[in-house]
């Protein structure tokens, strides 16, 4: 039996063998993209914060998956599954947010952003737990609207 | 371009002589005899035969709380148990059907068989894992069966919070079994993922492959890709029903929705791990018997992935008057549409591929007949309560309960049927009585339809599912509904008994079919290492039926 | 011609505007689905006989479709789909798009009833009273575990939710009754949560509205066309809330959990009591009963013996009503008026 | 795989299983194996993800409130253990394909004990959280945040962090099995390699996971 042509061109990529300093270059950029997103962390900027922090650690995990995990030699199938499944994931969480927040408002749960039902409580221990809400009178005549 | 000599002549397969009649090369099912060389085995063929007998013995279990689901609607009032049993009853109807039954059938007896001989491999690509598979899934199985000795739960299938965190009943030993089971499911996608890239014998690039290993491969992806979340979501809820871990709390502020758009997240793919594997089946089935090629080839391969793909995008059409937004419902209600044409395209490629053919009407191809018949319709049916609006009277109702039988038991089991008269004498070297075997197949069509037909009408009338006591005005359908349902267990029953008799008195056979799939090319049944002596060389293209004399020299095209 | 088509497909009777839509779609697609299926049917069945084998190793002409064909394939259905998609979704934007001036009215379901309420006006355990030919929207919401309020005559549906509101709306085209069934599993007695909405001309319904406010009693029986409907527990209860107000029951026991002249009727079924006499008792429907007749024999610590008997002035039926409404009373934290809002008890 | 045989030749090489056709075949089905089973681990992650998503989108000022009440100097300290710990074992790859077999388990080694270190520290940060209450849904007894939404929090920390530190266990006995072979066995070489690079890709994958929890849970 021969070789699937997929395997032997795999198996050609993975040949190459690199020296150990590409590792550390790798290391010392991952510290210090920490360093960085802890820095701008506590700056807790108000609007992007999670946004910059979720798109630097976006560059670490790419930089992890491509050269501790060797996707940048790996083709085909394998870089297609990782692929795959981060689309999966980011269309999973887009669809769902988009329902929270086009949905009718009190139907979200109430005492959240985009609800306008106030929470009757936190529901913070065994004896609370009665989360409901109520609307404000001004509310109540614009809820036509 | 001339076909190989193997296919002009289907008698003279290489190394099949010295199977049959020298002896040298015992076949899988007699290579070792003892108990352990079966539980122990890591040969494909012998770990799908064990996987049929587990399988269908859940679905006798599954099959025997679907009738007492009958017998009980068979009066307006309680009829012969009282409403939690029944609750009971249905909610473990659908978990064994489901969870032990559907997702499993297929690809783990028919795939696990077949697909390494389609594919002229030794074995699949990791075939301890595939024992594993096998012990994992009846870990599970038996997980969720000591739950359900220990009363069961009432959840129905779907588990949906806030009731799953609350009731009383036994939710966690369930809900655990299927979170095990579903490591069973990604273990055999998995494998076959790997198997199809690395496995295929030299010549089966990927457009040679039989479109049962499309199916079966775009299947795997499903089950790779859906089946971790509602791992992690049986997990949540497990977590919440024993801990009150709170993740979908309404008093915390969770939300109820979030898990339904987790939990439809893989169920609705979940509904094409079952289907794709019966689309998979029947395109080879239609190509045996009218011993045509398949009529747009390409076309049924892609639709298997993109049904694949556009499957994960259209879960939101289970949650139109769930509370979810306006705007959801329409983009998934589009997406849902898509879904449709290309399962359409398959049925036209079908009936096409009859077109200039030679149709043999036995067995399998009567299950063929009966499978095009629950596939439009279950098909149609689906589109339309995807259709936004109409979905909100049918929600929930017999309407929705029938669309997904016809589709999830009608095709499927259609499916499983025809591939396991067509298969019979690969898996066992023998053949069955063909006259019970048409008889029995016409029983089955006329009592599915018999059974679900009026389930049809029931919803349209308003009845509700899981409904224990309903209005008077219900019960002339439900009655005939459970007629069918007796007429479909009488057809199983038939069906037991000459497969039953075949396996022991059949007559021999090797490929009574003449059939040319890859295969067949090998003895039935096929020795431990599924070939002996030089392979057979691959056909031309799968499905190839054209005279060896004229080749493809006369393309006619439609 | 419609009366016809319902009939043969087994369609309630249509009752609402949104019906007429729901419907006319309906039409549309189960017609188109049957002279597609039909078609296509007839060529499989066509081919089979025109084609059938001949001899055991017959060899066929090898043929593919071309672009043309395919595209066919794809495009036919694809139209048609979205066609029945744009229809629907325009139908379903109507649907969860109320009208500015349609009256509201709050529907909370819990295990297993369904309770009405108006933001000025009277409450209803499962009866509500809607005037024809006026947008109704229904602010729904659950107490407990989700349900769903489904009228099939209206074939409108929308689940409840705990602790939120989801909205629907209608407009009833004809006086009548109309049953509500509730459509997502809700446990045990999920298949007894029944109700009925009552569609009354707009005069008609303008003097129950204005009964309603008098307080008095009304005849539940003429505004009834088919008693049948409603379940026995749940019409019972409906006629002790009644009867509490009528024999003054409400002048010393409160249904809202505050300390009257006696003990509030809100949790009071199932709930232990310490007595005056040091001993504990179960609220259950023989104490209760008891405690109507013969008033003295079990006194609740914290209470004098004030209640006159009712004996004689209480049919057993009656008195069993009353149980049956203080019965529905058990959940603690049951909040009367519906505009406060959607609460929710988690189930212990 | 009963009929397994060594390979010819003198250089010590790994199995090959009789149904593969060839070592690179065997090789790459392992890998692509590995793959597909990290893409698994990838969705059950994601299902976290888009319950921590949902929420946030819907409690924001909770959820900032909260994540400030998270021990920041733990989970930075944390961030950069697991980091170091990643780089190790991919270090013990490099080695891998030199033949140094010594070295492979002196850096696996390392990894486990960066492991502990992160699951101790871990632990620390728990048991504060115990101390004062943030904790999920109906056992939060905090009286520092009173937003609504604020319990939900602990119940995705703590579900996801749990979920996390398993994975982290698992990763610790995957790489348990390579070291002892590497000190063991040693026979890990340029064409023998594929024990150490499965090991160590799923401790990246463990890695990664933690890459995006730690700005999720700790920096909003």
């Amino acid at each position: 039996m021969a070789i699937a042509n997929e395997s032997q061109q795999e198996e050609h990529n993975m040949q190459e063998h690199h020296g150990a300093g590409r590792y550390v270059v790798i290391w010392v950029v991952l510290l210090v993209l920490t360093l960085v997103t802890v820095f701008t962390g506590r700056m807790h900027l108000p609007d992007f914060g999670l946004l910059l922090a979720l798109v630097i650690a976006s560059v670490k995990g790419t930089l992890v998956a491509l050269y501790f995990m060797h996707l940048s030699e790996h083709r085909g199938a394998n870089r297609l599954v990782f692929g795959v499944s981060i689309a999966f994931v980011v269309l999973l969480i887009g669809f769902t947010l988009m329902d929270f927040g086009t949905r009718f408002r009190l139907a979200n749960p109430p005492g959240s952003q985009y609800s306008d039902l106030q929470a009757v409580d936190i529901g913070a221990n065994k004896a609370e737990g009665r989360q409901g809400g109520h609307l404000d009178e001004k509310q109540k005549q614009e809820k036509h609207e | 371009m001339t076909p190989s000599s193997s296919i002009a002549a289907p008698g003279a397969v290489p190394g099949h002589e010295a199977t049959d009649d020298h002896g040298h090369h015992p076949s899988y099912l007699t290579d070792g005899t003892t108990v352990k060389s079966w539980l122990l085995t890591v040969d494909h063929k012998r770990i799908g035969i064990m996987y049929m007998a587990w399988v269908l013995l859940f679905f006798l279990v599954g099959g025997i709380f679907a009738l007492l689901i009958r017998i009980e609607l068979l009066t307006p009032g309680p009829t012969i148990m009282d409403a939690m049993t029944y609750n009971r009853v249905f909610t473990l109807h659908g978990i064994v059907m489901i969870f032990l039954f559907m997702i499993p059938a297929i690809p783990s007896i028919f795939g696990n068989f077949l697909l390494p001989l389609m594919l002229g491999a030794k074995d699949v690509a990791f075939p301890r894992l595939n024992l594993l598979s096998l012990y994992v899934y009846l870990a599970g199985a038996g997980f969720a069966l000591w739950g359900m000795l220990n009363g069961g739960l009432d959840t129905g299938w779907t588990f949906y919070t806030p009731y799953s965190a609350h009731t009383t009943t036994t939710v966690a030993p369930v809900l655990f079994g299927a979170f095990i089971i579903g490591f069973s499911s990604i273990l055999t996608g998995m494998n076959f993922i790997v198997t199809t890239h690395t496995m295929r014998a030299p010549g089966i690039t990927w457009f040679k492959m039989p479109l049962m290993v499309w199916a079966l491969y775009a299947t795997s992806c499903i089950q790779v890709l859906a089946t971790p979340v509602i791992g992690l979501l049986l997990l949540l809820v497990t977590a919440e029903n024993l801990f009150s871990l709170g993740m979908f709390d309404v008093a915390r502020g969770g939300d109820p929705v979030l898990f339904q758009h987790l939990f439809w997240f893989y169920s609705h793919p979940a509904v094409y791990i079952m289907v794709l594997p019966a689309f998979g089946v029947m395109s080879e089935i239609v190509a045996t018997f009218s011993r045509k090629n398949i009529f747009g080839y390409r076309a049924v391969a892609y639709s298997s992935v993109g049904i694949a793909f556009v499957g994960f995008f259209a879960w939101g059409h289970h949650m139109f008057v769930s509370g979810q937004s306006t705007f959801n419902a329409g983009v998934f209600g589009v997406l849902s549409m898509l879904v449709g044409v290309f399962t359409a395209i398959k049925v036209f490629n079908w009936v096409g591929t009859v077109y200039k053919g030679a149709v043999e009407f036995s067995t399998p191809f009567a299950y063929f007949c009966g499978f095009l018949f629950f596939t439009v319709f279950g098909g149609m049916t689906g589109i339309a309560v995807a259709t936004v609006s109409l979905d909100v009277p049918w929600h929930d109702t017999y309407f929705v309960v029938a669309h997904f039988h016809f589709i999830m038991v009608g095709a499927t089991i259609m499916a499983f049927l025809a591939a396991l008269h067509y298969w019979f004498p690969k898996m066992f070297g023998k053949t069955y009585h063909e006259g019970w075997g048409l008889v029995s197949a016409a029983l089955i069509i006329l009592g599915f339809n018999a059974t679900f037909i009026p389930q049809f009408l029931l919803g349209n009338a308003g009845m509700p599912r899981r409904y224990y006591e309903y209005p008077e005005r219900f019960q002339a359908l439900n009655v005939a509904s459970t007629a069918g349902a007796s007429l479909l267990a009488f057809g199983f029953i038939i069906i037991a008994v000459y497969l039953t008799y075949a396996l022991i008195y059949g007559e021999r056979a090797d490929n009574p079919w003449n059939s040319k799939g890859y295969e067949w090319l090998t003895a039935s049944p096929p020795p431990t290492h599924n070939f002996i002596g030089p392979q057979p060389t691959y056909p031309e293209e799968p499905h190839f039926y054209v005279d060896p004399n004229t080749g493809k020299g006369e393309v006619s095209d439609v | 011609m419609s009366d016809l088509a319902n009939q043969f497909l087994f369609l309630p009777e249509r009752a609402s505007t949104f019906a007429e839509r729901v419907d006319f779609l309906h039409y549309f697609v189960v017609g188109t689905t049957m002279v597609m299926s039909t078609g296509v049917g007839l060529a499989a069945l066509f081919m089979f006989f025109r084609y059938r084998r001949r001899e055991a190793h017959q060899t066929t002409e090898y043929v593919v479709p071309d672009l043309k064909t395919e595209f066919l394939f794809v495009s036919v259905p694809l139209v048609f789909f979205l066609a029945w998609f744009a229809i629907g979704f325009r139908d379903f934007t109507w649907y969860t798009t109320p009208p500015k001036d349609s009256m509201d009215v709050y529907v909370m379901g819990k295990q297993w009833m369904w309770k009405f309420s108006y933001p000025e006006g009277p409450n209803g355990v499962n009866v509500l009273h809607v005037p024809a030919n006026r947008p109704v929207r229904l602010l729904i919401t659950s107490r407990d575990v989700i349900h769903s309020f489904y009228v099939p005559s209206f074939r409108i549906k929308m689940d409840a939710l705990p602790g939120r509101y989801t909205q629907a709306w209608f407009e009833a085209t004809k006086p009548g009754t109309y049953q509500v069934l509730c459509t997502e599993y809700c446990g045990l007695s999920h298949s007894k949560m029944l109700a009925e909405v009552v569609v009354l001309a707009p005069e008609d319904y303008e003097n129950w509205l204005k009964e309603q406010q008098r307080g008095r009693l009304q005849d539940r029986q003429d505004a009834l066309a088919d008693t049948s409907l409603v379940p026995p527990a749940a019409r019972m209860s409906e006629q002790g809330q009644k009867l509490v107000g009528a024999q003054g029951c409400l002048g010393c026991h409160s249904v809202d959990g505050s300390k009257h002249i006696g003990p509030t009727f809100l949790g009071m079924y199932e709930r232990t009591e310490k007595l005056a006499d040091g001993q504990d008792i179960r609220v259950d429907e023989a104490y209760i009963t008891q405690s109507m007749m013969d008033p003295g024999a079990h006194i609740v610590a914290g209470y004098q013996n004030v209640m006159p008997t009712y004996q004689g002035k209480l049919q057993g039926p009656e008195s069993a009503a009353i149980v049956e409404y203080i019965k529905t009373l058990r959940t603690p934290n049951v909040r009367e008026s519906a505009s406060e809002g959607p609460a929710y008890d988690p189930i212990q | 795989m009963s009929s397994a045989h060594v390979t010819p030749g003198s250089v010590p090489g790994p199995k090959l299983a009789a149904h593969f056709a060839s070592l690179e075949v065997q090789k790459h089905a392992a890998r692509l194996g590995m793959w597909l089973f990290l893409a698994t681990e990838i969705l059950l992650f994601a299902g976290l993800f888009a319950c921590y998503a949902a929420y946030r989108f819907l409690f924001p000022e909770a959820w900032a409130a909260c994540s400030r009440e998270l021990d920041l100097t733990m989970g930075t300290v944390n961030t950069v253990v697991l980091i170091t710990s990643s780089f190790t074992a991919a270090m013990a790859v490099h080695y891998a394909k030199e033949g140094k077999n010594k070295m492979v388990g002196h850096m696996f080694v390392l990894t486990l004990l960066m492991a502990v270190a992160f699951l101790v520290i871990k632990y620390f940060e728990y048991k504060h959280k115990f101390h004062i209450g943030t904790l999920p849904g109906r056992y939060y007894f905090y009286e520092g945040i009173q937003l609504p939404g604020a319990p939900l929090f602990f119940t995705v920390y703590f579900a996801s962090t749990a979920l996390h530190g398993l994975h982290v266990l698992i990763g610790m006995t995957v790489l348990m099995f390579s070291t002892v072979r590497a000190y063991r066995v040693g026979d890990f070489s340029a064409n023998n390699y594929t024990m150490v690079e499965l090991g160590s890709m799923y401790w990246h994958l463990v890695d990664l996971v933690w890459i995006f929890l730690f700005p999720m849970l700790y920096l909003v």
